[in-house]
């Protein structure tokens, strides 16, 4: 067995020409806002064009096929680039972008004349996406859709969309494009009445609304890697008679929850399904349960507070368990397919561990840091006022799947449930 | 043997004359506002909440109260909870009252009590300290004699109230014993007072107070000089089984909330309260209503049938706390979506459990004190 | 309101009653055994006479209408009775005896004719019942009945009993007669296809086997009041073409399961319909959690493991508060009825809340007080060995109702399950 | 990043060789019958044991073992804990064999190591008293030196396969530093050793050890006088996450019956395995199985190529440790009825959780040990 996380040769000489690269290609006026709601238009500009200048590397989708624009590079190669990245406070993608999602889907249910012309937008940086799937009547349900995507009566070679989404997208709208589940039939059974498009975002008729959540985003989306790649802000999307091509439509016109499920496998935690940017081997460390032990060792106020009441230290100890079994969890997901092993609830349960320490942190923080914790004070906030972003997200754990959802997947994965 | 859990009739009017001024007075968009406010108050309320008699509810009728039991005083708090209504009630008629009660001479309480229950005089208690909790010990602030006069100077965080308060009560140690601390009345408008409201969406109404120099007559010393501490206790004591009912009334109306929505929100063409994995979230959430419901109205009893209850206001804290946070938590779980929405009613209810979860000692604290009484007391 | 547990004058006058009483009634050889299978058939028989005596005096159901034999007693002097009885360190009845569950269940489906021949027996303390309703098949599922009840061809006002029952009963069989739940109907619908019986239990083709299970009853049996109405041993009860003259059928041919659930309220935790012997406001001491916080306090061997080790402090807290918050549903379950005021989730959710204050007790206590918790060694064990014993039997939570099974009711009594 | 979770070729022929023999050559009425006796063996399986090297397997070679790293050992003792096998292999094949390797002499080494690994010499170290923990502060055995011979006396409980061995490894406190004590091999057969099995069926297989002025040579001191804490200390930590490694095995073995059982088991008319209710105790058990899986993994790894790795061990007994309980609750609640049968698979692993459960430091110690590591240390 080999536990270990160290850059060997081959890892080091590429972590060199990135960390060169990264010198020589970041803006000098990227700055880290203190929360995703602080960052300006601008900030989100800058990131945008480091998108494109990723992309024009290859290096935004690394482990993608060169031959649609992407990397081509190793997992664990595409790792290196993850933890480089991070080590100058930006995620890859470096802001939300649900291309993560839309590249694996394409690649299992896309025609090649569609990989060919909606690949390469995606990879280079191009085009951003938004995941357009939940809606007021789906939302663990995901096939119960009501947006009706019926082909037109003239030009049927046209969808005629109607409907809305909700909880949606991220801060800065509009993006580029749409990953979007519809409902393509009225009479054809649950399952079988769906459809899924790849559409341009700028279709007549197409109205953006922006939601007032308290959350930015789920915890792990906040806090783990950077949070420039947290939604910030959330979105209802209205169709009201948008018409969109068939060029567009991903799979047959029955097709979507089939195509769905490309998706939503790699959104419930399926590393070796993930053709996205993300290594297999990038075992991010939890970046909260860091700062918060940080602040129990290192914080006179705080260690004083756990000494005098021995019963916080259990908390201290929890979340120091609860994040090395996510670590390891993470690892094991990396590691466990090169051995030839697969286990398939092993994504959603690394999934399911990250949201349930998410929530869970959301409480440690004000037991063990007290009311501080819940401040963005300039001047009193914590670590920056991290713990206070973290308290309202660790609540928000239904994007990307409730646990209840993901405790559905995992039970049909361990064949007890259906 | 005589278990008896009727209200009394005056409970029962006042309950429902609370939830009927909470129905017909307070709509959605009002409260939303009055959460978003500095004071949680305005001054069509205040007065409306001077008419009925809240803040007299447990002050003397000699001092014009209403001098009501603790246990009613819990009635009232637990209505106001399920709102949940924020403003400084709780910190003047229970709190204020109290300690003035407590520590205040004769004349003080002839002066200051017919004041606070009319509302002209709003005092709030500064205590809670970052890191050290809130017993007395915590505070931080400096008094130096100078003609006669104390002068006080420091900076205290997490002032609950401060800017619905005229007076600020601002407990000031001196010397190392335990209790040797003395208890300040100070008028917010004297010179060297400032606020600043500390950020944050699940903070509540909380402020940095800066005393600079702050010139305190003589007459502003609650206690006698140095012997604030036990009667400082003693009110907190008391107090705390009323900011319990508080969050019991706001655990309730969660539950309630949620359950209503388990009913009509369908997925997999049925309600979801059809799931066990949603009934299993709604037991969750009854089991600890109803555990901070019995604790806390047992402390209440026992302090009005027999004065002291350390363990009882330990438990009821310790369960009342948690029960009010953790049901929001497993209320958004069920929820989801639009239970994020700071349009939802859930989302107000989560600021004030996360607002209220560490004042006058969070349940980690209550657990600690428990375990010191399980440990030392002898049987 | 009034949270108040000491006597008021007419109980105290009671009280004296009920002690003298017991003084001059008791007989002298009565031994508390350390545990239930440690009782010898002499101490069982000696209880077994202690229950005849009460009997007689119409305290051993003491609630119960005097008109049957019954005491026609008040709730609290029932509950003053058993108070005092535990003060003896008995139970009421002071054995294991289904007769709790039939009573209520005779009272609401019998027929007035059968009340009169059913009820004096099992009132005055003749007869001993045992419930049986578990199958192999019918656990949590118990309208799943598999045993046969079928009228017979010729003399059809006879039942022909065949099929088995399984952990049913206590130490010393057999008792006097059965409770017992059958399949009337091959044919007739789910719920509609069951008949309940209080049959003789020495009837021809009938066998009883003990099991060997590791617990001796459920923590509640086993610690609440007195082991001794913990059942100690379970058994398998087989039927072989077992002859029931049909007076012995409580309702009708098919009315099986309506019967069974005027049996599985009370059981499930319904104080109100309990016209059995337990008095309403009879709010026993958690006597397990009484002896874990006394030797938390006490022995300064445990006292020093929880100094050095403060994160054990923490479980020390949770059990107090678990025993504190089970003796407070118990008592608003005595108490609120008489304000008027009924929740039906409140019976259920105290048994469901008893159930897992004595799973998590198990635990707690090898974790407090040490490996020396799990040993019933005569020098060494605490508590003369009670913790050896919930330790085990803290696991055994199914008898009377799984958790699942209280979940269910209480979800339906919520208003949210079915 | 050189991720490999693959075994190595003799682990993957060890694990199939060990499950083999499981299978063939214990029934599950020979298994039961080991579970009662007091010696967890018997010599058939002794012999076999010894031939297939389980006894030397991390024992170097050059004392007729094969010198397998820890993690090879635990791939063992996790096929071990599958059965679960009772027997001393733990207490001889690793915790004896790595305190006659970190403590004694050259000589000794020589003489008993491969008795050790031959079986004919059985060491189980006497160390666990009751409240006082593990650690060897706890010892209580007094030691008198008389010509040129040590008199030891003393009573130790919980000495764990003392009947199964031939000779106790017994820590003796001289002086107040915390590792001036000294190890005494005692040979079984001596003068004044008396065991007494503590009865109780969660109990496992501990004695109470009486030694009663047991004459002690000077070449029975397997440290240097005084100088044992270190090399036992380092001994125990090197050994607790192999018996994780067993932990882990009674997990999965628990949760792989529990599956089985919720799909064949049949209540309103499904299988229990489609209910919500029982899915989530499926769940429950699968992440703690791997998390006690995982974390030992790692610990085994450092251990193999750092030499040290003191948070790992402590995270990886707290929570294998709990893990094997809260399996075992959660088995009995998913299958209930039958479950409680002494017969039944489930009962003999809920036995050994619970004999292990505070053998070489419950869950709470380590996770006090990770409070101190996590606070003293600074990052």
């Amino acid at each position: 067995m080999n536990f270990s996380n160290e850059y060997n040769k081959e890892q080091e000489i590429f972590a060199r020409e990135v960390r060169d690269w990264l010198e020589q290609n970041l803006p000098k006026d990227l700055v880290k806002p203190r929360s995703i709601l602080k960052m300006s238009r601008q900030q989100w500009e800058v990131r945008r064009a480091i998108c494109r200048k990723l992309g024009e590397k290859g290096w935004l989708y690394p482990t993608a096929s060169p031959k649609y624009g992407g990397g081509g590079l190793s997992g664990d190669l595409a790792a290196v680039l993850n933890i480089e990245m991070a080590a100058q406070g930006l995620s890859l993608p470096p802001l939300y972008d649900s291309g993560k999602l839309a590249v694996p889907t394409l690649l299992a249910c896309a025609t090649e004349e569609q990989k060919q012309r909606l690949l390469p937008p995606i990879l280079k940086g191009q085009a951003i996406t938004w995941q357009l799937f939940t809606e007021p009547e789906a939302g663990t349900d995901e096939a119960n859709q009501q947006t009706n995507a019926l082909r037109a009566e003239k030009e049927n070679d046209f969808f005629i969309i109607n409907g809305s989404k909700i909880f949606v997208g991220a801060i800065y709208a509009p993006p580029d494009q749409f990953l979007l589940l519809t409902r393509s039939s009225l009479e054809a059974p649950r399952h079988q009445n769906l459809a899924m498009f790849l559409a341009p975002a700028d279709l007549p008729g197409i109205k953006i609304y922006p939601l007032d959540l308290f959350p930015e985003g789920t915890l792990s989306q906040v806090c783990y890697q950077s949070s420039d790649s947290a939604p910030g802000v959330k979105h209802s999307v209205f169709f009201e008679d948008v018409r969109v091509h068939e060029s567009f439509l991903i799979g047959g016109d029955r097709d979507g929850w089939k195509v769905a499920n490309a998706t939503l496998t790699v959104e419930h935690g399926d590393r070796e399904g993930d053709q996205g940017s993300s290594g297999a081997a990038f075992i991010p460390e939890n970046h909260l349960v860091g700062k918060f032990l940080d602040q129990c060792r290192n914080n006179p106020e705080v260690k004083s507070r756990l000494l005098q009441n021995p019963q916080l230290q259990a908390d201290m100890v929890e979340a120091y368990i609860a994040g090395q079994i996510e670590r390891l969890f993470l690892m094991r997901n990396a590691g466990l397919p090169r051995a030839g092993k697969r286990a398939a609830y092993a994504g959603p349960q690394a999934t399911l561990t990250t949201k349930m320490l998410g929530l869970n942190m959301s409480s440690c923080l004000s037991r063990v840091l007290g009311p501080l914790a819940l401040t963005s004070d300039e001047a009193w906030a914590l670590e920056d006022g991290l713990f206070e972003v973290c308290a309202r997200s660790g609540l928000c754990i239904a994007p990307g799947g409730t646990p209840e959802a993901l405790k559905i997947v995992i039970s049909r994965a361990l064949r007890i449930g259906r | 043997m005589n278990l008896d859990f009727r209200l009394s009739e005056s409970e029962e009017i006042l309950k429902t004359a609370t939830l009927n001024f909470l129905k017909r007075d307070i709509n959605k968009q009002t409260l939303e506002g009055l959460h978003d406010s500095d004071t949680g108050t305005n001054e069509a309320i205040w007065r409306k909440v001077v008419e009925m008699g809240w803040l007299g509810i447990i002050t003397p009728e000699e001092f014009g109260g209403t001098g009501y039991p603790l246990t009613t005083a819990g009635i009232l708090f637990e209505a106001l909870g399920s709102a949940p209504l924020p403003g400084p009630y709780f910190s003047s008629a229970i709190l204020g009252s109290l300690i003035i009660q407590e520590a205040g001479t004769a004349d003080q309480k002839k002066s200051l009590l017919p004041a606070l229950v009319e509302g002209t005089m709003v005092p709030t208690l500064i205590l809670t300290d970052p890191w050290l909790g809130w017993n007395s010990e915590a505070a931080q602030i400096s008094c130096q004699e100078k003609d006669g006069n104390y002068l006080l100077s420091g900076r205290k965080l997490l002032a609950y109230d401060a800017l619905a308060a005229t007076h600020l009560i601002v407990p000031v140690p001196l010397g190392k014993k335990r209790d040797s601390l003395s208890l300040f009345l100070v008028d917010k408008k004297m010179e060297g007072v400032s606020l600043r409201k500390l950020p944050g969406y699940l903070m509540g109404r909380a402020f940095e107070v800066c005393l600079e120099a702050v010139s305190c007559p003589s007459s502003g010393l609650l206690s006698k000089f140095k012997r604030g501490g036990a009667p400082l206790r003693k009110a907190v004591q008391k107090s705390i089984p009323i900011l319990c009912s508080y969050l019991v009334g706001g655990c309730q109306a969660v539950f309630d909330l949620t359950v209503a929505y388990s009913r009509i929100r369908v997925q997999f063409s049925q309600p979801i309260g059809r799931f066990q994995r949603v009934q299993d979230m709604i037991i969750d959430m009854i089991n600890q209503v109803d555990a901070a419901r019995w604790t806390t109205y047992e402390a209440l009893w026992k302090l009005d049938t027999q004065g002291t209850a350390p363990e009882s206001i330990h438990l009821a804290k310790a369960v009342a706390g948690e029960a009010y946070w953790q049901c929001c938590n497993l209320a958004h779980r069920a929820i989801s979506g639009i239970s994020y929405s700071m349009e939802h009613p859930l989302s107000l209810h989560t600021r004030t459990s996360r607002a209220w979860y560490n004042f006058l000692g969070e349940p980690a604290y209550h657990k600690q004190q428990l375990a010191g009484l399980l440990l030392m007391v002898s049987k």
